[in-house]
């Protein structure tokens, strides 16, 4: 199980990057291959080149600038899980990140290269599916801007552009003065990929009226999505209301199922752990 | 690992049309996605060359497309095989083009796949979901070929 | 010897193999380079069945670095088929697949280059032009007449087919009350070490020698590579100073190493091939059994099971293998702990177009314990009587012993009411029933499982000629050799490799404990097959009673000559002589010193009695404990020892999801007098784990095209550490009559009860919805699909 | 491609192809074999090394992105904190506690308690249990190797607060 051969540049500007995806079109972006080494090493993946983008300035930076969170493609996992500007402002994604792997891949795994990697079953691609996050990505001299739910396409297929080089993850921060969260995922083993996972954050004003609620799931499709949970605002939220809008919402979507998971498990553990997202951030809130 | 699909299109000219295209090497060529070659080996037989890439997996297969039970220009029979990097693909899709109105075809599809080997051995989680996308895009492609025509 | 005078055995002492592992120190096969080596990659071939038409590899070979591919056509010409021990002339195996493969993943040819990497490059350079063939996946489907034949040649695809009576089963089952059938499922698992399987194959042709390095556990291994390559025996030098990663039975390796030394041969080049994960998975040793059982049990009112009708049917996969002989060791503990009176076994092989079986801990004992145990259970349920007390009931008595089986294997001791009562003194059965009811009550799926069964030890070859008539084996033996050197310190030679069972350890103990020396004094030496005794290698969980009792028999010798030496010295006789700390003292006070004996032995022989040789130095050929006969009537003594092992285990799991969390598990464990108490313990810590993984977790699955559908670790799941509980292990020693300190094996411990106690406490917490499963692995997906289609499912719901 | 790795406190300066794995170059190229290979696809963690003192498992990464990096392997364990010379502390556990049957899986466990120990100095037992997750052993069933971490850091924890016992 050794790679194909290929060529190998760690450029420290993105301009460079570009250069390179422009030069070569077989080229890919090695963001710490967590999930592209055992692509090459089992030759699922045969790029002529690989850039390395760990060395590029700024791609390692989180920062909050008003009111975005500012994430670098190449912030490692377990860096931003000790991140107080994240625990601060992105709680969700503080609790989705421990599902990530095992400790020793979130050394290396960075959150650029996960939400480009789009696993159907990826923490990360969820959580910015949720959140709204919107997705920077140079292709040659073009800034484009993606919306986190328009770029997940299908299992490992993105709306990225063939050239294009992802440089900067923003995440909006909630102008609410509370938000609860909840994120629970279901595995054969911890770590493995979820056979659902359901992020759950909820935004409350001042004077105690939840103004948002957001709910995502992943795992059992093709993509994250997230799910339009409508008709709460009418009555007093409660879990046994949310949960039937939450199986009202999925009666329509296209579960998978293989054979570690059928999709009418995938469907019916998604509704229970939404609940569970829920039952979490609710508590936070203190709303129950 | 066994891929069923179907599904229905609109796409929007006459089903002579789209009958045409669809048994047309050129047209395949630009419209299979991945693809860099169909070579019509003899009337209902042409060998072919992908290149496929799905995010960062990606690999080259060389196949064959048979066509049977032609009845132009509403029906017939797919039976692609191929083989290559990644492992090996078989399958067959029955095509039915019918007329919509005067201007639009429906064609409908009804297709069982075989995926071997490698791909589906460490990548069966994904395949279905893949295949979904993959036959979407051919059909995007051919909506994009006729509209790029007018 | 009795157990309280132990100087070193059974004391908790510091392995003494772990220093060189904890220090990155150990000697695997992927360790060893040799110079000019070249390397080795193989191509599979992914369908299920076709015949090769064409093999074009003239690119690969233009390639630079590659130095040659092999394929089967070739290997045809020049060597003969692998042994596989049945009587079935037309199931041939070679290396390489030999004009059709019959399985996806089989391996086709064989590329030789400079590096692993650009062998890989190659193999994509090799074209395969096929005609695909019918195929068959399923065991019972293989067995029927319509079924493509897997070897044509052979004329169906059935192996082995047997069927035993052993006593009056018709008549006990007319006489009994009650008769339940069921069916019960073995998915197809295996160990999965997680070192692959690798060799290193060196021909010199200049003094004609094949050297090998190989990661096996495999008994006459160097018999079967000269066999097949037509060398004499002495040509072949299996060195067994090589650290096995693991094997649990699996690390056979015949195929590669054949392969290996052929190519080593032919280019007298030194080879390299170390699997990788993908080819392990897929074509290497890797699977184990995959077995269906159809059981009757006929019992009484009261419970007593009178007679039991089984049959076992195996799917083998391509080829012989070990698999068939996966059906006949368990005849040797067939009836498990239990007293029933008449047997009825069919064991039925199939072949089919998937990976071949290979030997898997317990050798086919742990699918039949399932099978047994889930019957039990069910004739509990069936009674509506506790389980436990059912198992009491049927179980044989510590005073029954020892105890003849119908199938005429002979229990040598046991005694299990008193395991059960120690558990309880961990574990309080009632307590942990009524956890289970009181999670109940709250909305949780709760179930408490168990599960005793036997683990028959000693390994012997007993079932080869049970099976295979032309097979006369009736010798399964293994040796040890000591030499005292000229400094007075110890060496002690076995001859076998080690996949962390401790061997090295074992015989230090056991010499240090007979000669009264410091083990940590004794060095173990693995020589070479052509420095070394007959042996049969770690299998059958036999290390502890066969090369433990060879070191034990071969230390004797040594202590029989000094007290020779000291008699004739002293003028006394033997009577008035101790043995104490490594002198010999007389009755009269004289002392002999280890250094004196040292001296004598080694500079003075005219001080030594007439006749007798200098050094002092001994070996040790030993017979298998009560083997030694063919079988009779069908009939025959299987292994020497039998170890008893409880499983007692909580399992909760929540409705929907169906994660199973297991709350509670304990393991009464009886394996006689225990040499190395950490060792044994880690090997039961490690077979439970082993039993959990197989139980919910470990499949080889294949979909209906004949793929395999886990040929990674992403999809074939081995549990992690967050898995397997705080396992409480709870020892008992009855010693066998039949060994040197009473010690019974326990290499597979753990791993013959695990997989049915959890199955037994998935089947209670399921009990209330009147669901079942009886199919291993247990997926979550499963049992909350089957829970969601229960019309009960409505009131369970939270 | 020419590369330079600290290795052990050692630069190594080998010439290889962009190909090669970490694991592989520690390997083949500097000729130490402590450091497993078990999966080579990032499951079983038998590769595991230490980079910058972090566990992470070396067949997920190319020896040409470790430029820079400082790692350590098993051969390197004992280098600052033994003090017999041979053994270092958790290595005497694994010992101790008998916690490991083959040794294959051993290095990577080893490392990655390392990796825990320094983070975590008392760590509960499903802390342990979390920490090694990634690491599979097919001998132990992980109860001898969690007493062995728990009884090495145990021991560290009580040298490192009386400084005057050596």
């Amino acid at each position: 199980m050794k790679p194909a051969p290929f060529n190998y540049e760690r450029p420290k500007t993105l301009d460079a990057v570009c250069d390179f995806l422009a030069k070569n079109s077989n080229s890919l972006i090695l963001a710490g291959g967590q999930s592209l080494l055992p692509m090459l090493s089992m030759r699922l993946s045969r790029p002529s080149l690989l850039i390395d983008v760990a060395h590029v300035k700024g791609f390692e930076e989180i920062k909050k600038i008003g009111n975005t969170i500012n994430i670098g493609p190449m912030v490692r996992q377990s860096v931003a899980l000790e991140s107080s500007v994240l625990k601060n402002h992105l709680p969700l994604l503080i609790k989705a990140l421990p599902f990530v792997g095992h400790p020793p891949i979130r050394v290396r795994g960075t959150l650029g290269g996960s939400l480009v990697q789009a696993d159907p079953s990826g923490e990360i691609p969820l959580v910015a599916v949720t959140l709204g996050a919107v997705f920077h990505i140079r292709d040659g001299n073009d800034n484009i801007e993606i919306l986190a739910r328009d770029f997940f396409l299908g299992p490992m297929l993105t709306a990225m552009p063939s050239s294009g080089c992802l440089y900067k993850i923003s995440f909006p921060v909630s102008k609410y003065s509370k938000i609860g969260c909840g994120f629970h995922e279901i595995a054969s083993r911890k770590s493995d990929y979820a056979f659902a996972s359901t992020a759950v954050q909820i935004e409350q004003n001042e004077n105690g009226k939840i103004e948002t609620i957001s709910l995502g799931i992943g795992g059992a499709l093709d993509y994250p999505q997230v799910i339009n949970i409508s008709g709460y605002n009418e009555k007093k939220i409660n879990l046994k209301l949310l949960k039937e809008l939450i199986s009202e919402a999925l009666l329509n979507i296209d579960f998978v199922g293989d054979f570690h998971a059928s999709a009418s498990y995938r469907k019916r553990v998604t509704i229970k752990l939404a609940s569970r997202s829920f039952s979490d951030a609710l508590k936070e809130i203190g709303y129950i | 690992m066994k891929v069923e699909l179907s599904g229905s299109e609109l796409i929007e000219v006459k089903p002579e049309d789209l009958w045409k295209a669809i048994i047309d090497p050129e047209v395949l060529k630009k419209c299979i996605p991945g693809c860099k070659d169909v070579i019509a080996v003899s009337h209902e037989e042409y060998s072919m060359k992908l290149n496929l890439k799905v995010g960062a997996v990606g690999g080259s297969f060389e196949g064959k497309i048979k066509l049977s039970n032609l009845e132009p220009p509403n029906k017939c029979t797919l039976d692609v095989s191929g083989s290559g990097s990644l492992g090996t693909g078989s399958g067959i899709a029955k095509i039915n083009i019918s007329k919509n109105n005067e201007l639009n075809s429906i064609i409908e599809y009804e297709s069982l796949g075989e995926v071997g080997g490698l791909v589906a051995g460490v990548g069966q989680r994904i395949l279905y979901g893949v295949a979904k996308h993959l036959i979407k895009k051919f059909f995007s492609e051919i909506k994009n070929h006729f509209l790029n025509d007018k | 010897m009795k157990r309280e005078k132990f100087k070193f055995l059974s004391k908790d002492r510091v392995p003494s193999e772990n220093s060189r592992f904890v220090s990155g120190k150990g000697n695997f096969v992927a360790d060893i380079d040799r110079p000019n080596m070249l390397h080795v990659a193989i191509l599979p071939c992914h369908e299920p069945a076709a015949i090769i038409k064409k093999i074009d590899f003239s690119k690969a070979l233009e390639l630079k670095g590659v130095v040659d591919i092999v394929t089967g056509d070739e290997l045809l010409n020049a060597i003969k088929p692998l042994l596989n021990g049945l009587d079935t002339p037309h199931v041939k195996r070679y290396p390489l697949a030999i004009k059709r493969v019959r399985y996806a993943g089989e391996w086709v040819c064989a590329v030789v280059a400079n590096s692993r990497a650009v062998a890989e490059d190659a193999l994509e350079k090799i074209s395969l032009e096929l005609i695909k063939q019918e195929f068959v996946l399923d065991a019972e489907e293989a067995l029927s007449d319509k079924s493509p034949n897997v070897h044509p040649d052979h004329g169906s695809n059935i192996l082995l087919e047997k069927k035993f009576i052993w006593g009056e089963v018709e008549k006990d089952f007319d006489k009994s009350d009650h008769i339940l059938n069921y069916t019960v499922k073995w998915g197809r698992n295996s160990t999965v070490p997680i070192e692959t399987f690798g060799v290193v194959a060196e021909w010199n042709n200049i003094e004609s020698i094949l050297d090998v390095w190989a990661s096996i556990q495999m008994p006459k291994f160097s018999d079967h590579i000269a066999t097949v390559l037509g060398l004499k025996g002495n040509d072949v030098r299996v060195h067994f100073d090589v650290d096995v990663g693991g094997s649990y039975g699996v690390k056979r390796g015949i195929k590669h190493t054949i392969l290996a030394s052929y190519i080593s041969r032919k280019l007298n080049r030194p080879i390299k091939f170390i699997e990788d994960r993908l080819e392990n998975m897929r074509a290497g040793d890797a699977h184990g059994p995959e077995r269906k059982f159809n059981v009757s049990l006929a019992f009484d009112n009261n419970g007593k099971i009178n007679s039991m009708k089984m049959r076992a049917l195996d799917n083998a996969g391509a080829y012989a293998g070990r698999a068939p002989f996966q059906l006949g060791k368990p005849i040797g503990a067939i009836v498990g702990p239990y007293k029933i009176s008449s047997v009825e076994y069919e064991a039925i092989s199939v072949t089919t177009n998937k990976a071949v079986q290979e030997a898997v801990r317990g050798f086919g004992q742990a699918p039949t314990n399932y099978a047994l145990e889930t019957g039990v259970d069910k004739v509990a349920s069936y009674l509506k009587v506790d389980k436990l007390d059912l198992r009491k009931l049927n179980f044989i008595k510590a005073s029954e012993f020892p105890y003849t089986i119908p199938s005429g294997s002979e229990y040598d001791s046991g005694d299990y009411l008193t395991v059960l009562e120690k558990v309880f003194k961990e574990t309080n059965y009632k307590d942990l029933i009524n956890k289970r009811d009181k999670l109940r009550k709250k909305g949780i799926m709760a179930g408490v499982g168990i599960a005793s069964c036997l683990e028959p030890s000693g390994g012997n070859s007993s079932f080869e000629p049970l099976l295979n008539e032309k097979n006369k084996t009736t010798t399964w033996m293994e040796s040890c050799q000591i030499n005292v050197d000229a400094l007075g310190d110890i060496i002690v030679k076995i001859h076998t490799t080690s996949s962390g069972q401790g061997h090295e350890t074992l015989v230090s103990t056991i010499v240090g404990e007979i000669l009264e020396v410091s083990p940590e004094k004794i060095r173990v030496s693995r020589p070479n097959s052509l420095e070394s005794l007959p042996g049969n290698s770690p299998v059958g969980s036999r290390m502890a009673i066969m090369l433990g009792g060879a070191a034990a028999r071969a230390a004797d010798k040594i202590k029989s000559k000094i007290m020779e030496i000291a008699k004739f010295k002293f003028g006394v006789s033997k009577d008035n002589l101790i043995y104490k700390n490594a002198s010999v003292i007389s009755n009269d006070g004289n002392v002999l010193t280890w250094q004196q004996i040292i001296d004598l032995c080694h500079r003075q022989i005219n001080e030594l009695p007439s006749g007798m040789d200098p050094g002092l130095a001994s070996f040790d050929i030993m017979q298998v404990p009560t083997g030694g006969k063919l079988p009779k009537n069908n009939k025959v003594h299987m292994y020497p020892c039998y170890s008893f092992e409880f499983h007692l285990v909580l399992i909760t799991f929540d409705p929907v999801i169906c994660k199973p969390n297991i709350l509670s598990y304990t393991v009464g464990h009886d394996c006689g007098t225990v040499i190395n108490p950490s060792i044994v313990t880690g090997m039961t810590y490690g077979g439970v784990a082993h039993g959990i993984g197989a139980a919910l977790f470990e499949e080889f699955v294949y979909d209906e095209n004949g793929q395999l559908m886990t040929q990674s670790f992403l999809d074939y799941l081995m549990p992690s550490s967050n898995e397997i509980p705080e396992i409480k292990i709870v020892k008992h020693c009855t010693p066998s009559p039949h060994t040197y300190f009473g010690q019974k094996g326990s290499g597979e411990s753990g791993y013959l009860g695990a997989p049915a106690a959890i199955s037994s406490a998935i089947n209670d917490a399921l009990n209330p919805l009147k669901l079942e499963v009886s199919s291993l692995p247990i997926r979550m997906h499963f049992v909350s699909d089957l829970i969601a289609s229960h019309e009960n499912n409505g009131k369970f719901k939270k | 491609m020419k590369i330079e790795i600290n290795i052990n406190n050692n630069i190594e300066i080998h010439e290889v192809e962009p190909r090669v794995t970490l694991l592989d170059f520690i390997r083949d190229n500097v000729g130490l074999k402590g450091t497993h290979a078990g999966c080579e696809h990032g499951v079983c963690g038998a590769c595991t090394v230490l980079m910058n003192g972090e566990a992470v498992r070396s067949c997920l990464v190319l020896a040409v992105q470790s430029m820079g990096d400082k790692i350590i392997t098993i051969e390197g364990v004992n280098s600052e904190d033994s003090e017999s010379g041979l053994l270092n502390i958790i290595q005497d556990a694994f010992c101790e506690k008998h916690g490991l049957q083959c040794g294959y899986c051993t290095s990577g466990m080893i490392l990655t308690a390392e990796a825990l120990l320094k983070v975590n100095t008392s760590p509960t037992r499903e802390e342990v249990r979390e920490a090694i997750s990634g690491n599979i052993c097919r001998c132990t069933g992980y109860v001898q190797i969690v007493d062995s971490i728990m009884l090495a850091a145990d021991r560290l924890s009580k040298r490192n607060t009386s400084p005057d016992k050596s």
